[in-house]
């Protein structure tokens, strides 16, 4: 059913409609209305969970680490420092190979403080071992969401729904709701094979030594790249029940012959979308959405980086003393290619920073621009000249 | 080929008994059964921690049935025994000793109320027939034991009945003569063919015997009083100590002077006081060279008298002249007016042993009318001379052998070890009888004789931390005006009195099941069964697991629990 | 069959901790862990902090837990067991949840999960093994080593008598929390931490139990002597058992005869300071230490006025065929 | 499609404005978007909120830079600059003023719509929340909605009484505005 929702709320709707069995909850902005709105559906009985209004994201993560490894359906959402707080947990879900999923409203770290959007903060788990998929709008927010459990509960690893904070969250839109009985049909209730169960007493979370572990981290490893087939699994799955796609790992846009490409994650790719078509003297080029970046689609990268002789790569977060961490990892992605394109690596919207989409021709003039990385957006006014 | 790697690396329960830390030990746990204090010092062998522990359990048959298998007549020794295992009770050292003789007369009583069937060993009826001569303590604890072990017995006695010393030195007043009757008759119902009437040296020779039957028990006792005098000077009226109270026993007459003083230092000076004294005489001073138990006096110097005698001896008023000899008879004619005392004690001499040394300038006077001298008996040589060789007693070895002698045994008084705790009394009697009885069997089946020797358990070896203090019970006594020529004086236990006195046993050096070590071994290392363990436990080791770390050791209350190094 | 491995199958009482856990020779948290698990199986659910106890019972391909067990990081036993907790009540499940960590990570680092565990009633049993350091770490002093210990960052020097600060009074913070019941225990008492386990278990409601774990490395002495010196522990008055019920003290076990603090002192090397010659201060910090149990003794009413068979002398009586279940 | 920027202070219920003008739109089949721009700030200062409003999905996430229109909760933020910042040429702004049309139009200098919203809400429903009787006039000035749309939307808000009134709200605003007086804006 179409419905105008904010952000926050649909993401709480959708995942309501997994029926997970523990949520734990925990305030930070602005991933602070999805919890609310999971909590008002508790308190008006629209969703049957345990929800778990814990004292700190480290003890969300780790409510929801329990929880799953008893069996439940276990979900969470947090931003920025929260995802920092959660971190040691974050690696501790995914190495224990529990399918948690996570909402995680992108949102900057500081110091200096700011709750605006940008991909800083997953950007720095980005190692821990989890799925992250991205996504460009509200609608592939809440697809993305119900997805996320399909994927987690097949490949046993959990999932991390990036969605831009504010930009997202806080946008009411027009968006398609599922109903709950193509949700049941999409998701089987939740059975975990190595649920805590004295009948069957496992032991989760052991100690490995220098014999094994290298093991247990190829075994992950694997796991995570196995899980590509999950992610086009289940988007296939829904576009059957649904009519929608959020685009497996990756889409393109643009035409055939385009020589440019730009590749972006986030709300950004929609933006860019809708400057594409309506910007007047707009160029030839090819919009690539990064939707899933672990596991890190390199081989479909590739695949869509054929024929192209730039290619501009977007992220919404630096890596300070590197560049953009997006463009390191397409360029080294795309080394592999026999002719690889130029990568330009840009960071834009940092901590909230509007993307008009007037960036767009900016970024079309980039590779003439920018020989390695660049914040495109800076306002050299603002900077000491030595900062610059 | 290794192990791969389980997803998210689980593991699968008690999948660490593959890793087998018994490695890591350098000292290992070993149950070791030592000698409780109480079966270290019991003349009769009983091992009493044993037979409290199946009373802890509630199971009275069954104590008795482990108390018999060494001691035939707890009723009896219940009542008269000195009780050695009392005195070296650790709990002694704790509160208060284990009331030990109450807890056996118990047992005693009850069987003969009961009527419990001795249980005879299942071993295969012998054809060999063995002779008992004298039917007290020795020989008949010498005839059940062998009964016991299937042998023909045939038991002599000069008496009309059974019981030897039983019947005549120890007053009714501690051993009720009906327990006498009853006890001894179901012994000899056991199937003991007992020839009463029958004296050695009168009715029957020893070669006779010794042609007869295959191996001849001597337990004939010390009949005849020691030769008493005071520096050669003897009263003309003299009675002795053991003939007075026989005299008394059998047909009641007994002299009432207006004081008296008895020489020696035994339950038959002891109880002779107590007969004279409730006779009516005045005073009765009781004159020896062993002290009263105390701090003062070593072990081996008291009183070789049951403790609670003497109590009620001192109650009754008998005055003891402890550490003292008589040193000189004022004599009024050859009739006895005083006696002239010195202080003495033992002493170690130069080399080390230790002898009497009396003490010039402590003499002191006793104003009395008659001297009685209880300085104890020796064996009456008739029929015995092949045997005596003109000495006061059979010499023999721990088992009773005679040496030069094969087939033949001796055992109880008669034989040569009077000295010290644990001779002369019903007790050693009992275990002489016993130890002989193997030394027939080991004889008569070819093989070695065997008394099993554990060692025995240090009072620090015990972990007090878990044993609380608990008071003895108290055992009634007779008022002292009730006391009479036949009434016994001390009461026993009830039933409930005496298994909750058995629940006081620390149960030393024995495992007290207590599920100490089984509880308290971090590392699961102490397994339990509930039938026994081959050790008679309930506790086995785990070698494969145990770090060696001796808590079990430590926290055993009981020290059952040794660490050794590990092989 | 008395062989150990047949008779190991048929213990008669559960086995949470099976054998073959590397903890060393004497170690107080492993029995303390293996009493708690044996009285509270076998239908719970562990959570266990980082620490000795989860490396000694877990080294990968091995476990030595019989009960379902969940390790995750050094301070969130606490809050995966309300993870878990929140799954089974989703589930209909009754199974319990028991949440364990050393002093470590329950005194100081988990300490806030604890209390967000506890403030949420989740239906809990936390139990903290406190052997008052970091051991697994090799010794540091957390806010549970006792005032003057010595630790390797609380070293005794010219200008330092071992822990300057003193031992954190954990339960009374506990207590603040009014749940419906919290205890301290002993190794040295198993009988009482059982039945403080089996209280604990039989509530529905989060519950804490603080079991004082000797460490044998960590406390300077032999494993042999883990059992008697928590029992002087216990008895000088310086780890004081009690129960809580919603915050306020329900009961305590009276000490009979208490003991001289320096009884418990001595034994153990990381009190060896407290007994150098000359130096004045030792004698000082002896005194203050008898002086925290004196308080605690104080405090608490914990001088019995008679044999009690529940207070210090009277509770780990002994009897023929084990103990009798209270 | 038409970008509206809607003005007000912290408390005002800017945001809520927002959301009920996309949600109206939303009823009558169009496709809408809404959404704020946060500050750090607290009750009372400054907040800023966007709506597209379009007959096909609405893409572009960034801020309204342009509008064609603006709503002024509170006329005092007329005097901040970044408030007029942008707004199309002949783009219509609505302000809640208690002046006249003319009067306010004459302070500041550009055409300009007055309602005393604040007002009308505190006599009709009672709460001084300008937000819904500047919606009723905005509709009715442009026409892009019908202002049945409106109670549609304030009734997922809202129900029995609070709801009749807020309809009256509606009604008694609209009166007092040109109806269509920016449809030639609205369609440009």
């Amino acid at each position: 059913m179409l419905e105008a929702l904010e952000g926050s709320q649909a993401i709480a709707r959708a995942v309501a409609l997994c029926r997970p069995g523990v949520v734990a909850a925990y305030p930070i902005t602005p991933q602070t209305h999805i919890v609310e709105n999971l909590s008002k559906l508790v308190a008006d009985g629209r969703l049957e969970t345990e929800l778990v209004s814990v004292e700190s994201e480290f003890s969300a993560a780790s409510v929801a680490l329990g929880a799953s490894a008893a069996g439940s359906r276990a979900y969470t959402a947090s931003s920025s420092q929260g995802i920092l707080l959660m971190a040691e947990v974050l690696f501790n879900i995914s190495g224990m190979r529990l399918p948690v999923v996570l909402t995680c409203a992108n949102r900057a770290l500081g110091a200096p403080i700011n709750i605006w959007n940008d991909h800083a903060d997953s950007m720095a788990v980005r190692d821990c071992g989890w799925i992250q998929l991205h996504c460009a709008n509200n609608q592939e927010a809440v697809d993305t969401s119900i997805q996320a459990f399909r994927i987690a509960e097949a490949t046993e690893l959990p999932v991390m729904v990036c969605v831009d904070g504010f930009v997202l969250t806080h946008t009411l839109e027009t968006l398609e709701m599922p109903d709950q009985k193509l949700v049941d049909a999409y998701l089987p209730p939740f059975r975990f094979s190595r649920m805590l169960d004295p009948k069957h007493p496992l032991s989760l979370g052991t100690l490995v030594g220098p014999e094994y572990f290298a093991e247990t981290r190829q075994a992950h490893h694997r796991a995570l790249l196995d899980s590509v087939g999950a992610i086009l699994e289940a988007d296939r799955a829904w576009q059957a029940a649904t009519g929608r796609s959020c685009g497996g790992l990756l889409t393109v846009e643009g035409p055939e012959d385009a020589r440019i490409g730009v590749l972006a994650m986030g709300s950004l790719v929609s933006t860019f979308e809708e400057a594409m078509e309506v910007l007047p003297g707009r160029k030839k080029a090819k919009l690539i959405k990064l939707r899933a970046f672990r596991p890190f689609p390199d081989e479909a990268l590739r695949h869509v980086c054929e024929g192209l002789t730039d290619l501009v790569v977007v992220d919404r977060a630096i890596s300070t003393g590197f560049g953009g961490v997006l463009g390191g990892e397409v360029r080294s992605a795309l080394l592999e290619m026999k002719k690889a394109p130029k990568v330009h690596n840009v960071a834009l919207g940092l901590g909230g920073r509007d993307v008009p989409m007037e960036m767009w021709p900016r970024l079309l003039a980039v590779p003439k621009e920018v020989e390695g990385f660049r914040i495109l957006d800076l306002d050299p006014a603002k900077l000491e000249p030595a900062d610059l | 080929m290794p192990v791969t790697m389980t997803r998210g690396a689980f593991a699968l329960p008690g999948t660490s008994l593959a890793f087998k830390t018994g490695t890591w030990r350098n000292t290992r746990p070993i149950h070791t059964h030592a000698a409780a204090p109480c079966h270290g010092a019991c003349p009769a062998g009983e091992d009493q921690q044993e037979w409290l522990a199946r009373l802890q359990e509630g199971r009275p048959r069954e104590a008795w049935e482990a108390l018999v298998a060494m001691n035939p007549m707890p009723a009896v020794t219940g009542r008269v025994c000195p009780h050695p295992c009392e005195s070296a009770c650790n709990r002694g050292q704790y509160d208060s000793p284990i009331a030990i003789h109450g807890i056996e007369r118990w047992l005693g009583d009850e069987a003969i109320r009961h009527n419990w069937a001795y249980p005879l060993l299942d071993v295969p009826v012998r054809s060999q027939r063995v002779a008992v001569v004298g039917a007290g303590p020795a020989g008949l604890s010498a005839a059940y034991h062998l009964l016991r072990r299937r042998y023909n017995v045939v038991l002599f006695d000069a008496m009309p009945e059974a019981g030897g010393l039983l019947r005549s030195a120890i007053p009714p007043t501690r051993l009720p003569r009906d327990v006498v009757d009853k006890e001894l008759g179901r012994i000899l119902a056991l199937g003991i063919e007992f020839r009463p009437r029958t004296a050695l040296g009168r009715d029957v020779s020893l070669d006779q015997l010794r042609s007869e039957f295959d191996a001849v028990f001597l337990g004939v006792g010390a009949g005849k009083s020691r030769h008493w005098d005071v520096d050669g000077a003897v009263p003309a009226d003299l009675h002795e100590g053991l003939g007075m109270l026989k005299e008394w026993l059998v047909v009641g007459a007994l002299p009432t002077p207006n004081a008296v003083v008895i020489h020696g230092g035994g339950n038959t000076a002891v109880d002779l006081a107590r007969v004279m004294r409730r006779a009516g005489v005045k005073d009765v001073h009781v004159v020896t060279a062993s002290g009263l138990p105390g701090p003062d006096t070593e072990p081996d110097d008291v009183l070789n008298v049951v403790p609670r005698e003497l109590e009620q001896a001192v109650e009754e008023g008998v005055v003891f002249h402890p550490h003292r000899t008589i040193n000189r008879l004022i004599m009024r004619g050859s009739k006895v007016v005083g006696v002239e005392m010195v202080r003495l004690k033992k002493l170690p001499d130069g080399r080390g042993r230790k002898s009497r040394v009396s003490f010039e300038g402590t003499e002191t006077v006793l104003h009395v009318d008659m001297v009685v001298p209880a300085i104890g008996e020796v064996v009456d040589p008739t029929g015995m001379e092949s045997v005596l060789h003109g000495k006061d007693y059979i010499k023999t070895d721990r088992f009773g052998r005679i040496d030069g002698q094969a087939g033949l045994f001796a055992g109880g008084d008669a034989r040569d070890w009077l000295k010290g705790l644990t001779g002369g009394t019903v007790s050693a009697a009992i275990g002489d009888g016993r130890r002989a009885a193997e030394a027939i069997d080991a004889l008569l089946s070819g093989r070695e004789a065997v008394e099993p020797v554990r060692p025995p358990i240090r009072y620090d070896r015990l972990n007090l931390a878990y044993y609380e203090n608990r008071p003895r019970i108290p055992l009634p006594t007779l008022e002292l005006e009730k006391r009479n020529d036949t009434d016994e004086i001390e009461g026993g236990p009830s039933g409930a009195q005496a298994l909750a006195e058995a629940n006081r046993c620390f149960s030393c050096g024995n495992c007290l099941a207590c599920d100490n070590c089984w509880t308290l071994c971090p590392d699961n290392a102490v397994v339990k069964t509930t039938e026994l363990a081959s050790d008679g436990s309930h506790y086995v080791f785990d070698y494969d697991y145990c770090k060696g770390c001796g808590l079990c050791a430590k926290e055993c209350p009981c020290g059952y629990i040794d660490m050794v190094p590990d092989e | 069959m008395t062989e150990p491995a047949s008779l190991r199958s048929r213990q008669p009482r559960f086995r949470g901790l099976e054998a073959g856990h590397r903890a060393c020779q004497g170690c107080g948290e492993a029995l303390a862990a293996r009493l708690v698990t044996e009285s509270a199986g076998p239908d719970v659910i562990l959570t266990n902090a980082t620490g000795c106890l989860e490396v000694f019972t877990t080294p990968w391909p091995q476990s030595a837990w019989r009960v379902p067990w969940l390790h995750s990081l050094f301070e969130n036993s606490a809050a995966i067991a309300s993870g878990v907790e929140a799954a089974l009540k989703a589930q209909g499940r009754r199974t319990k949840v028991i949440a364990m960590g050393g002093d470590g990570g329950t005194f100081d680092i988990g300490f806030q999960a604890l209390s967000g565990m506890l403030e949420r009633m989740h239906n809990v049993l936390y139990v903290c093994y406190d052997n008052e350091a970091y051991m697994n770490t090799g010794i540091q002093r957390s806010s549970s080593t006792p005032h003057a210990a010595m630790t390797t960052t609380s070293p005794p020097g010219k200008n330092r008598m071992g822990k300057r600060h003193m031992k954190k009074d954990l339960l009374s913070i506990i207590a603040a929390h009014h749940v419906p019941y919290a205890a301290s225990a002993s190794v040295a008492y198993p009988q009482d931490l059982r039945r403080k386990v089996r209280r604990a278990m039989e509530i529905e409601g989060p519950t804490f139990l603080l079991v004082h774990s000797p460490c044998p490395l960590g406390w300077g002495h032999d494993g042999t002597l883990s059992i008697e010196i928590a029992r002087l522990g216990v008895q000088t008055g310086l780890f004081p058992l009690i129960e809580l019920e919603r915050g306020e003290v329900a009961s305590v076990m009276p000490i009979r005869n208490p003991v001289p603090v320096v009884e418990y002192l001595k034994r153990q090397g990381r009190f060896r300071h407290l007994f150098s010659d000359g130096d004045h201060r030792a004698r000082e910090e002896r005194e203050h230490l008898q002086a925290l149990a004196d308080y605690n003794i104080e405090r608490y009413g914990l001088k019995g006025d008679g044999d009690d068979p529940l207070d210090t002398d009277g509770a780990d009586t002994v009897r023929r065929g084990g103990p009798a279940r209270t | 499609m038409i970008e509206v920027r809607i003005h007000g202070r912290g408390g005002q219920g800017n945001v809520v404005a927002a959301y009920l003008l996309a949600t109206a739109a939303f009823e009558t089949g169009r496709h809408c978007q809404a959404f704020p721009s946060f500050g750090a700030e607290r009750r009372g200062a400054p907040v800023t909120a966007f709506v597209r409003i379009a007959d096909v999905p609405i893409r572009r996430r960034c801020q309204v830079a342009e509008p064609a229109f603006l709503v002024v909760q509170d006329s005092g933020l007329l005097h901040i600059p970044a408030t007029v910042d942008g707004l199309k040429p002949g783009g219509g702004v609505l302000v809640n003023s208690p002046l006249s049309s003319a009067d306010l139009s004459a302070e500041c200098g550009r055409p300009t719509i007055a309602l005393p919203a604040t007002a009308l809400a505190r006599d009709i429903i009672g709460k001084p929340m300008p937000n819904v009787a500047l919606l009723a006039a905005f509709l009715t000035l442009t026409g892009i909605l019908p202002t049945e749309a409106l109670a549609k939307a304030l009734a997922h808000r809202f129900k029995g009484d609070m709801l009749e009134r807020n309809t009256k709200l509606i009604e008694a605003a609209a009166a007092l505005v040109p109806a269509g007086a920016w449809r030639e804006t609205a369609h440009a």
